[in-house]
Formats: structure tokens, sequence, C-alpha cells
């Protein structure tokens, strides 16, 4: 008897896998569509840098603490200030951590992908312009009706 | 936690003991860490004494260590038990010293096969030699790699 | 050695050859031509952005993002782009974080051996510039050293997000180029 | 030296074919780019279909660490240090700092206690459910590839939270943490903690009881105690063979003394018990996620720690997702380590690689090499 009962467990295991599966037809969506929906970062996340230039000592502590070595203090007139170069940079922000006058601030840009090579060295400039507000508003909820789901964040 | 060193100085007084000339030297650096430094050609019976007799049956790993300054590595297994659930948390530093210039010691696979991998790693990354190995080949370096054993004290690799 | 052969003037059907040859190299021109400008190109390059396969190939541990990009969060498949075993049937490269020196070889080699066109993405640091690797004996300081690359993406690793970014950056810039050009 | 691998009956192919060289056997290379994941080759010698020898290639992801380490002031190695295992950064990064303060004598604060292994444990999850998901690719279960990265998210969303990153934090730096709690953390865990058990028993349904990996795994790979132990493997593959060793429990760091959980051990020590070892943890670690975000005590998360590395020695170890972390650390007083000993997890248990596919079949390589959760880029450093 018992290889039938065992190929009936089999049976009975393998049905209850596929309807496992075929419920979560009859969920809501999981996948985050990204162009159009965009995760909500918070403020925080450790994105590229944002560099207060009127706070900037040009000390160089950061370029000294930044394991990468993707910091260069380059010269604007009569100061000085960090440069990044992002093919090296490992978004570990000991330098804003590090930063004596608080001029560095971790911003929540991240798709900041190039076509070449030499778009990635960011100079002064370029790093003290804010970051474009991109409408991101989605969040991963799992309170939803029908299954854990892509919400907008509710505002406060 | 207590801070006597009880069962630590158990183990150092049982080895010395049984190897009066073996062993050179022992430290209890903490509690449930100690360091046993055996003369080279004594290792491999006080090995099979710590597996079988203490009970250190388990390899944690092998560190090589390289002294330039006093001209000589230091090969270092480290080793815990399994067996004896009170021991789990004891660490034993087996180490001995061989000359820079001659660096050939005997493996201990035979003692635990665990340190196989190890041994390889450290022949490949200092060049020591270990007698009896059963496959002392390349482990983690590029087949036709033909520069010094990276991890030598003396060997610097230009950087950009 | 086979000896060589002595030259012959005259040969009719070797003059015919070069003549068709020629004809048919003109042809092909006028081909690749009438190919580049008007719609020909714009479905050509259609299907060619719509089907980027990667192929199956881990350099580091920036694999742990592309997994989860094309996990059920950020599926990548919505690009068209599905991981593939076979190197013959793929399209792209996502050069996934280090390359140490003993997978450039490999590297440039299953390269080699892809189809025309192909694309490579470096993803990560370590494929841009060695990372925080850069001073190690045992790697390559990126991947442009071995291999042309498309599109850079930075971080370490990148977000998923990113990956997507670059993803359309490059549909973007298979839109734009010539159909004989690419790869 | 231990029970003999699972005899295998010759039933489909010949195994005295022979080529034309004479030789009874054929050798194939696996890898390094193959149709499941992994930076990985191994030399297969197979008779028929049946592996009578294996031996592991690796080293595609060989950087250097160590040396790296032994050049770098000990603030900027910790990202050198999380890189080999980045889906388990937070463990590998407990090793290191525990090593330093070990020579240091600092003491870190009870509340930056708290939140260490509050990280550790969700790396822990996160850590399993990838191992889990590449386990459904090498398994050809594309459901089980999706649904693990899936919710893997719910965790890296917390971890973001908490540190700002996504999974290379750099969180863990002597002396304590880098940031503490963010407002409504507490409830958010518990919530996705609580759903993340409920999806568990999907798992169970969907695969782990499903014939289609059952039968696949059960009795493959086997890998007795005694040859565990003294290939020194370490983490769920030792576990799965039955020994009950957790440096949680056995060497309590961090939290762990005031936590309640426990240690889940599988007696058979095939593919299937290391498999089930790992959803046991999944769930005391959620467990203890919900323990931690009730205890958690009030005060400084961090204390002011020197930069530099006196003088000495320490072995620090940690239990990380894939077994025992450690650091052999020699100081010698200045900002960088004399010596910095890097074994991890991964490397311990790549001794059981040849131990668990020997005598199997070749199309069982996958479930029997995949089940010992080598993570290349961990072994390789």
């Amino acid at each position: 008897m018992a290889p039938i009962v065992g190929k009936a467990k089999a049976a009975v295991d393998i049905s209850i896998a596929y309807l496992t599966g075929i419920r979560h037809l009859f969920h809501r969506p999981y996948t985050l569509r990204f162009p159009q929906q965009r995760y909500a970062v918070e403020k925080g996340y450790r994105g590229r840098h944002l560099l207060h230039l009127d706070r900037c000592t040009g000390c160089g502590i950061c370029a000294w603490i930044c394991p990468e070595k993707c910091i260069t203090i380059v010269p604007r007139g009569q100061r000085w200030y960090p440069q990044y170069f992002y093919g090296r940079c490992c978004f570990c922000h000991f330098c804003t951590d590090y930063c004596p006058e608080f001029a560095l601030e971790e911003t929540v840009e991240y798709d900041i992908a190039e076509y070449t090579r030499d778009r990635l060295v960011w100079s002064p400039e370029r790093l003290s312009k804010p970051p474009v507000k991109k409408d991101d508003k989605y969040v991963f909820s799992v309170d939803t009706i029908g299954g854990a789901s892509q919400v907008p964040r509710k505002e406060e | 936690m207590s801070l006597s060193h009880e069962r630590e100085d158990d183990i150092i007084r049982k080895l010395k003991e049984n190897f009066p000339s073996g062993i050179k030297e022992t430290n209890v650096i903490r509690r449930a860490r100690l360091e046993v430094t055996v003369a080279s050609e004594k290792i491999k019976d006080v090995a099979i004494f710590l597996r079988d007799k203490l009970g250190f049956d388990h390899p944690n790993g092998v560190s090589a260590v390289d002294y330039n300054r006093e001209n000589r590595f230091e090969i270092v297994y480290h080793i815990s038990s399994i067996g004896i659930k009170e021991m789990r948390d004891l660490v034993l530093d087996l180490k001995e010293s061989v000359p820079r210039n001659a660096p050939k010691v005997g493996s201990l696979v035979s003692v635990w096969s665990g340190v196989e991998n190890y041994e390889r790693e450290s022949f490949e990354m200092f060049g020591i030699t270990f007698d009896g190995h059963p496959r002392l080949e390349k482990l983690f370096l590029t087949d036709n790699w033909d520069g010094p054993p990276p991890l030598r004290k003396d060997i610097r690799f230009p950087t950009d | 050695m086979p000896a060589q052969r002595p030259a012959q003037e005259e040969d009719p059907v070797a003059t015919l050859a070069e003549g068709l040859s020629i004809w048919v190299g003109k042809l092909s021109d006028l081909v690749k031509k009438v190919v580049d400008t008007g719609p020909i190109r714009n479905v050509i390059n259609w299907a060619r952005m719509y089907s980027l396969w990667p192929v199956n190939i881990t350099t580091a541990c920036c694999s742990a993002e592309f997994g989860a990009a094309s996990g059920a969060r950020h599926d990548l498949e919505r690009f068209g782009v599905l991981p593939i075993g076979s190197l013959r049937q793929s399209d792209l490269i996502v050069i996934e974080g280090t390359i140490t020196k003993k997978m450039a070889k490999r590297l440039r080699m299953i390269y080699d051996q892809m189809a025309l066109p192909r694309y490579v993405i470096a993803m990560g640091d370590c494929a841009m510039s060695g990372g925080l690797f850069h001073d190690s004996y045992s790697i390559v300081n990126g991947a442009h050293e071995f291999v042309p690359v498309d599109v850079y993406v930075p971080g370490c690793p990148p977000r998923p997000e990113a990956l997507e970014q670059a993803i359309i950056m490059l549909q973007e810039k298979i839109r734009r180029s010539k159909v004989y050009e690419q790869g | 030296m231990s029970a003999p691998p699972k005899p295998v009956p010759l039933t489909t192919v010949e195994s005295t074919e022979t080529s034309d060289s004479g030789a009874q056997t054929l050798t194939l290379s696996v890898g390094p780019q193959h149709s499941g994941s992994g930076h990985m080759r191994l030399i297969v010698e197979v008779d028929g279909d049946i592996i009578v020898n294996v031996a592991p290639d690796p080293g595609y992801v060989h950087r250097g660490i160590e040396k790296i380490i032994e050049l770098r002031n000990i603030i900027k190695s910790i990202p050198v240090i999380e890189r080999p295992s980045i889906i388990d950064a937070s463990n590998l990064n407990h090793a290191w700092v525990r090593s330093i303060e070990e020579i240091q004598g600092v003491e870190v604060p009870r509340r930056g206690q708290y939140l260490r292994t509050l990280l550790n444990e969700m790396n822990r999850i996160m850590s399993h459910l990838y191992w889990l998901s590449i386990y459904g690719v090498f398994l050809g279960h594309t459901t089980m590839f999706m649904w693990p990265l899936g919710d893997r998210e719910l965790f890296i969303d917390l971890a973001e939270k908490l540190t700002g990153a996504r999974i290379t934090y750099s969180y863990l730096v002597p002396g304590g943490v880098r940031r503490d709690l963010p407002p409504g953390f507490a409830e958010e865990a518990v919530k996705r903690t609580e759903y993340f058990e409920k999806r568990l028993k999907e798992y169970d349904r969907i695969f782990f009881n499903n014939p289609l990996f059952t039968s696949r795994a059960k009795g493959i790979g086997v890998l007795s105690k005694e040859k565990a132990i003294d290939l020194g493997c370490t983490g769920p593959t030792l576990r799965g063979s039955g020994v009950d060793a957790d440096l949680r429990k056995d060497e309590p760091y961090a939290a762990y003394p005031e936590l309640d959980f426990e240690v889940s051990t599988r007696p058979d020590g095939d593919s299937f018990s290391r498999a089930m070892v790992h959803m046991d943890e999944m769930r005391e670690s959620c467990k203890i996620i919900r323990q931690i975000v009730k205890k958690i005590p009030a005060g400084p998360i961090r204390r002011k720690a020197p930069i530099v590395l006196p003088r000495g020695v320490a072995y620090g170890r940690v239990e990380s997702a894939r077994g025992e972390c450690s650091f052999y650390l020699i100081g010698e007083g200045g900002d960088k380590p004399y010596r910095a000993r890097y074994i991890t997890g991964s490397y311990r248990n790549m001794a059981a690689i040849p131990a668990v596919l020997l005598g199997n079949r070749l199309a069982d390589m996958p479930t029997a090499w995949w089940s010992i959760d080598y993570w290349p880029v961990e072994a390789d450093r």
C-alpha cells in the first residue's frame, strides 16, 4: 500500500503547489514599472553628493578618508574644491561624515549613468547643483487588499 | 563571563606535560583564545594529540604571517572544537616558525583534511612549501601568474 | 605551406569573379544604404532594442543587484532583457563588477564568440576603473581596457533602477545609430 | 574515514565505454560561464554520468583583499571588507569591527549592539533569500527565482531606511554604528516580518513540499557529520549534517545573549536538509527582529574609538549567513593592520564541494552544489 500512499501524497502536494501559483494570478502587481513609477527614496539615502560651495574650505579631509581615491581637490580661482570621479565612488559617504564644515550632503539622486567615461567626472560646479526633483512617490505596502503591492506614498 | 582562565591553563598544562621539549611558548590572549608555539618537527605529534585527546576536531583556518624584519614566516593553525559543546567558543592558535629563505614545513592534511585549501593558499601567496600535501598547486591566482608570491611584505605592486 | 601559384594573366574566370565581386560589393553598399535610410532601419533597430538578451556571465558582486533587477520588483523582462545561458544567442554583456585578470581572458573570449551586434554595459565602479580594488595585484582597472563599452553605470553596486535607466539609455543609443555600425 | 557516498545504480549508461585514448573517464569543465549562476569553475571527471572526481577551480573573483587591507587605514577598509559578500555585508563588517574592538578594548553601547544585531539578522534573511532564488535558477523553477528576490526587497527597503544604502551599508564602525533608528521603523519591521512569515508558508507549499523539488534533493549530496567536522565546514552546511554549532549560541556576541532563538539542525546531511536549515533560520531571524525592535534600549549608539590599531592580536569571529567569518588581526600600533587574515564561510565550505558531489550523477550536480550555499566572491576574497 505504501507506494500508492506516497503517490497520492505527491499528487496532493503538486496540486497544492499549482493552486498556490494560480492564486497569485489574482494578486495585485508586485512590479514597480520604473520609468513611469519611481520608488520613493527617502532623505538620508546615500546617492550622489551635493557640495555647498560656500561652506567648503578645501581642506581635503574628504580626499584623505575616501577609500577609493575618487576625490581630487581642484583649484577654482583662489579656492580649492573637491571633484568627484563617479566611476570610482562607492557611495560609502565617509566623506560626508568626516567633513568638518558640513559642506557635503547626501542626495537621493542615483541614476547618473553616462555613455562615456569622462562624463563621469563631476566638477565642483556640477556637484553644487541640487538634484532635479523627480516624481518618486511609490512605496511598497504590505497591507493593501489583494496582496502586497506598490502604492503611492501617503502624504502627511 | 568569568575572568579566570581555568580551561585554557588546563589545556596548556596538558600540552606541556606531554611535550616538554616541543612546546616553545604559550600565551593566553584572552578568555577562549590561546596561542601555542611549537617546534616545527613536533607539530604533527602535537596536532594529533590535540585532535585525539583534547577534542580539537575542527580546522578553523590557517594563516601565514610574514615577519620580514625577523626573517621568518609564521604559520598559524586556528583550531577549534565542535564535538565538545562546552569548548566551541575556544580557538587555539597552533604556531610554528620557518626561516624565510627556506620556507618548508610538514603538511597537516593527514590530521585535519580541511586544512588542504588553506595550506594551498599559503603556498600560493607566500611561497611556503608544505611537505606531504596532496595537491600543492595554484588556487586563486591566474594560471600564467609569473610575479612573486603577492602577500609577502616586501612585495609592492605599482598603484595608479 | 602550399606552394605558391604562379601568377596567371588573362584568366577569364578570375576576371569574371573579380568583376562579379565588385558588382556584388556595390550592390551590398546599395543595400546597406537602402537599409540605413528610411523605415527599414527603424524596424531593425526596434527589433534590436527590445530583445537585448544578456549573456549569463557574472564577474563579481554586482551580480546581486543584477539578480534583484531581474527579480519580481524590478522586472527586467519588461525591457526585453532576459538573461540566457547560451552566449551565441545573446546580444548584451552586463559586466557585473570587478574583472580579475583570470576572468578578463574568459570575458574577452565570450565577447569574441558572441554574434554581431553586441553591446556592453559596464555596471559598477570596478568595471569602470577598478573601484575599491584599484591597487590590487590581480584585477584589471576597468572593462574599457579590453572591450568597447556602450554605457557606464556608476554605483557600488548601482541600484536596480540605475541599471534599468542604463538599459533605456542603451536602447536610445541603438535607436539612433546606423544598422551596420552597431556592436 | 566516513560513510561512502550513496551508491547510484548504473543502469542507463555503460561505464565501460572507452574513448580513443583508452581512458575510461571523461573530464568536463563546467564554467565559468554556465547557465546557473556564479563565477566558478568545476573540473569534473565523469565515468558514464557518475562523478568520480571533482576539482574546484576558484579564483575568478580573487581581488587580493588581504593585501589591500594591509595597505589601508582601518576605517577605509570597511567598504572593502563588505564587498566579498554584499548580500551579507553587515555580518562580514561585524567580524572586522569586532576584532578591531577587541584589540582596542572599546566597548560598544548596548543600543549600538542591538542595532548591529538587527542589521545582521535582516542581512541573514536577505542572503538566504538570494541563495533560494539562485537555487530556483539552478533547478529551473522560475517562480522560486522571482518570489524570493521580490520578498528580499521587503528587508532591503527596511535596511535602506536604517542605513541609507540598499545592500552595501558600511554601517558598523569601530565603537558602534553610524545612524540611529528612523521613526516608524519598529511598526514597519513587525508588519513586514509577519507578512514574510506568511510568505514562507507559501514557499513551503510551492517548493519545499513540492515533489518536483523533494525528489531531486532528498538523498542527493550526502555529507556525513564526521566528514563535515573534519573538513572544517560551518554554517548551514554543518547544521544540515546534524551538528548544532552556531556561534550566536556558542560564543554569544553583540545582543545575542539577551535574545531568544533556536539553532535549527537537520540530521540527514543531504541537499534537502541543508535547504530546510536555511528556511528554519529565516523563521528564527524574523522572530529575532521582532524581539529586537521591542527590547531595544535607549542610549547612545556609538562610543568614540581611536582610529589607530594598537599592538595586539585578535581572532574575531561571527556567524555570518554562510557560516563562520573570522579575522586574524595583528596590530602594530599604526593605523593599518600588520596582517589581516580573512577567512569567510564560503571559503571554509569550499572543501565540502568535492565531498558532496562525488558519487552523484552529473544531472544532480546543480542541486548538490548550490545546496552548500557557496558564494564564489566570498570564497575568493
